[in-house]
């Protein structure tokens, strides 16, 4: 159906697809929760661990340098892939989450004041909402939501009368995990810079479906998860401008972050990247997250897109001839991810019954309860492509549907 | 005094129910069928102080002593198959004794092959559940 | 000389060790930096990334569950081997300086004010000096350091006086990763609380070197790294105390810490470890993390602990007959960490020469800048010991500094 | 006027005294040797000024245009094979003309099989003190 992606081979590289669920084959609808790992990944991280793992910096021994040099490249690849102005501008975290904490514990705490003004979408993932609510309860800024339309867009008339209030910091994620929108992120920057507002993404769903260019986008900081990215767990990474980092005041304390250290004359602290990289780095993850986006330049993230619209127009298209079922998430430009309830059932009973029949899809309010209290709704069953699902998956997921609405009506 | 054996028995006839259903959409098809029959509980039971905490479906459980000083409990959910698993657990524990409740072993979830369902990962609420009943087992054993 | 421990057995489940650097068989002798991975550790990684990787709570599905369960067994394991109260007690996190970073966070800035005072050791690491430097200041809190004995030992008069100023925290390692001291954590800990302060344990050289009792510590706060103890990258724990852990406030923000999140009403927070565990965690690296102690008990720590005794002792009559080699930290109770200088020659010179024969040593300030300073030397060369060291390897090492030492003389 | 064949013609002369070297100690005891024979920095230039920052070992360097606009470079530090190193530069670099000291190529270190000491990764400040050679030639030739 769409030409020459070759599905079946990229399967192939992922060992757990083989895998059967309660006596079905697996048919894994959850990558917007976390993607699985190509072997490419998976052996890396192996091979580092069983032949070149050392603690790195400061070292002068042979392991620790090839170790370094090993961390060092694969912040370089993210740099090259995500288009960052300089490796510096490329700060290891433990995800997304971490990364917007860090923005808001070091960027918001030292330029945000009770007459602050932050803004967020209603679209947006708890992780980009509590940290901000947490530092805005010390400081007293103020949150102000920027609603969307019953689609799941963002409603720019209201986005441009809530940057009349002239505020310090806009944060909207790229692409939203429950809807699947596909925001204009360089357009959102664009008006928020007018007004003269500092812009953070929350990139989580974004880095692995599409190409990311930061300095096209233009915003001030970017996050994302590895484990989204066909990466290990455990790693992530902040992108920041360089004169922003370079301001900022540090967040964690311990190694690696410092100049010098004294209990008699002011510590002094390193350049960044590692400001802000305290302590032992996740090596062994930040290798493997270098392997992982080499993974998806080779299969080409545009190809895996074009691929992933491919099954949600089908998914769409197929779901929407059941009866009662309705799709929270229907903007043009959405990605792969269809969230769905049916009239008068339980969407954890749904959850229940495809996981019977080796269906993974999740149910919940997958962290974004304000808008799932906004939709009236207790959660929703989402199902969420990656590059190695097939319409197959699509069809299992429409059959095993049709089967549990049966049992459950 | 207890009755340990009224739980008992009450676990053995459930084992023997879904011994005779060949798979596991067959149990899930009974347990809904359960979750259908349970007698819902009043809106205004249905408070903040009922519902029990941690839960992706939620679950409402309350308690009474009746005049005989047996617990019993009446129990609700939004999601059918919780409701219907709830509903086996009200079948064995309502009606008991405080002290059974507090001490009883409830083996029938694994017996029958249900028991990721009360494992305390799971967000079904129905673990938290059980811990409920059995601390209104123990409080209502301490009262009398 | 040791008798039953079979070292052989022990190296061979490590690939590493089976590598040549610079044409010789790596003597890897910089274990504090971090320690290599036994097969087990490494294969529990792979093995759940290639079965049954999936994100964690809250997912009906069944790799969900399993992962679930895996991770939560992680923390059990961690919480038998240390003997925590309950499993809440313990929290993962990026590492010991991430867990340092958190107590700093949230237990010091709630309840540190600007007349409060902390104490620490002239011995610490970085990681646990400078969280308190950048919160004090914030805050503005005054720190004091507890004075050590040229034989890097705690002062305990000191202490004592210092304890008179009413500290509110207390810091210290259990065992000094630069002098390989072992402080005495029970009667440090019960001294300070006695004083009236809370006691925040840094256990990262401690925990792969001995089995440790938190109850009977009977400390406030303790961390540790993963990777020091055998396991992955990313992946260490907090141990708090529960009643404590219940009224800290958050740290970080995002999923899973979190019991309802709202736009309108206030957003609640979930009960420990979760409230302290934002967003997806390390899934993988907490399960290895697991596997790796049990892979210390099937081995014994008292057992590693003996046979890195007959190392160290061993290593100390060794190098002691090389002229002009000093060696700082020679408290009775020590670990398997050997630091020493030789006169006239400055510590890299002799790591890179090491190097080139095939032994790993570290050289430097080894994060612990204030207590070179305090010995008026830039630095030391470090052997440290692992489980899987030998008596050759300490042999190695004087041959080589032998032939070093002739070179740049 | 550049002259970058002097410098092409200085380093090749390093890469064929060091082929004279069958193994790497005796590399490192020429290095070794050379740092032996380098003039220490006075200790008044070894100032905050001149010291290269992220170091494990120290490096001193300072730098001075002569008559003829050529740079002349002076350095130090306090171990041994870094300064047997930091020699090596001096001699390649030390005497040129600014923009060729912008400009130029170091491929040495590579070639005779050190070029680890010069990854910006390692601690002994090297590719930090190259770094801060080459931007001297860069302030010198601007100001020509
Ligand atoms: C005593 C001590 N504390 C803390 C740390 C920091 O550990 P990590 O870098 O794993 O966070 C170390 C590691 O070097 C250490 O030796
Ligand atoms: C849009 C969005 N933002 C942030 C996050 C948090 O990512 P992590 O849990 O990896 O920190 C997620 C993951 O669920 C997400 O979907």
């Amino acid at each position: 159906m769409d030409g020459n992606y070759d599905v079946a081979a990229i399967r192939r590289e992922f060992p757990i697809l083989e895998r059967k669920v309660n006596g079905f084959p697996l048919v894994y609808l959850d990558s917007a929760a976390s993607a699985q790992k190509p072997r490419t990944v998976i052996e890396t991280q192996r091979e580092y661990l069983s032949h070149f793992h050392s603690n790195i910096h400061r070292g002068v021994h042979t392991l620790a340098t090839q170790a370094t040099e090993a961390f060092e490249g694969a912040r370089e690849t993210i740099k090259a892939h995500f288009n960052a102005a300089e490796n510096a501008e490329i700060i290891f975290t433990a995800g997304a989450t971490d990364g917007i904490n860090l923005v808001a514990g070091t960027w918001g705490r030292a330029n945000l004041t009770a007459s602050s003004t932050v803004l967020m979408t209603r679209l947006e993932h708890h992780s980009n909402i509590v940290p901000w609510q947490i530092l805005a309860s010390e400081i007293g800024f103020k949150i102000e939501v920027i609603e969307i339309f019953p689609e799941g867009t963002i409603d720019l008339e209201d986005y441009n009368a809530k940057l009349a209030l002239a505020p310090s910091l806009v944060c909207f994620s790229h692409v939203s995990n429950t809807l699947g929108t596909i925001n204009d992120a360089k357009q959102l920057t664009s008006l928020a810079h007018d007004a003269g507002a500092m812009v953070m993404v929350d990139g989580a769903q974004a880095a692995p479906h599409m190409n990311v260019d930061l300095q096209d986008i233009n915003c001030d900081f970017y996050v994302a998860s590895g484990h989204k990215m066909y990466g290990p767990t455990g790693i992530g990474f902040l992108y920041g401008k360089r004169a922003l980092l370079d301001a900022m005041p540090p967040w964690r304390g311990g190694g690696e972050m410092i100049s010098s250290v004294s209990f008699d004359v002011p510590t002094t602290f390193n350049v960044p990247p590692y400001k802000f990289e305290a302590g032992t780095p996740h090596i062994s993850g930040a290798i493997a997250l270098g392997a992982a986006i080499k993974w998806m330049e080779s299969v080409g993230l545009d190809n895996i897109a074009a691929h992933e619209l491919a099954l949600t127009k089908y998914a769409h298209e197929k779901l929407l001839q059941i009866e009662g079922l309705r799709i929270y998430g229907t903007a043009e430009h959405k990605a792969g991810v269809v969230s769905f309830l049916v009239e008068g059932i339980h969407p954890s009973d749904l959850g229940t019954l495809l996981d019977q029949l080796g269906i993974a899809v999740r149910t919940g309010h997958h962290c974004t309860e304000p808008l799932m209290d906004w939709y009236k709704i207790p959660g929703t069953v989402r199902a969420s492509f990656g590059a190695y699902n097939t319409f197959d998956d699509v069809d299992a997921l429409v059959a095993a549907l049709e089967r549990a609405i049966k049992m459950l009506k | 005094m207890g009755n340990m054996k009224l739980l008992e028995a009450r676990q053995n006839e459930i084992i023997e129910e879904f011994s005779m259903f060949g798979d596991w959409m067959e149990k899930y098809e009974h347990i809904i069928e359960m979750g259908k029959e349970l007698n819902p509980l009043a809106e205004s039971d249905k408070t903040e102080d009922n519902l029990i905490r941690g839960c992706q479906s939620r679950v409402w459980l309350s308690a009474q002593k009746d005049e005989e000083g047996d617990v019993v409990f009446s129990a609700d959910s939004d999601a059918i198959i919780t409701k219907g698993l709830v509903a086996l657990m009200v079948r064995v524990l309502s009606g008991a004794k405080p002290e059974d409740i507090a001490n009883v072993d409830l083996h029938f979830l694994a017996d029958i092959g249900l028991n990721t369902h009360l494992s305390p990962t799971r967000s079904n609420g129905l673990a938290s559940m059980v811990k409920q009943m059995k601390m209104y087992g123990l409080v209502f054993s301490a009262r009398s």
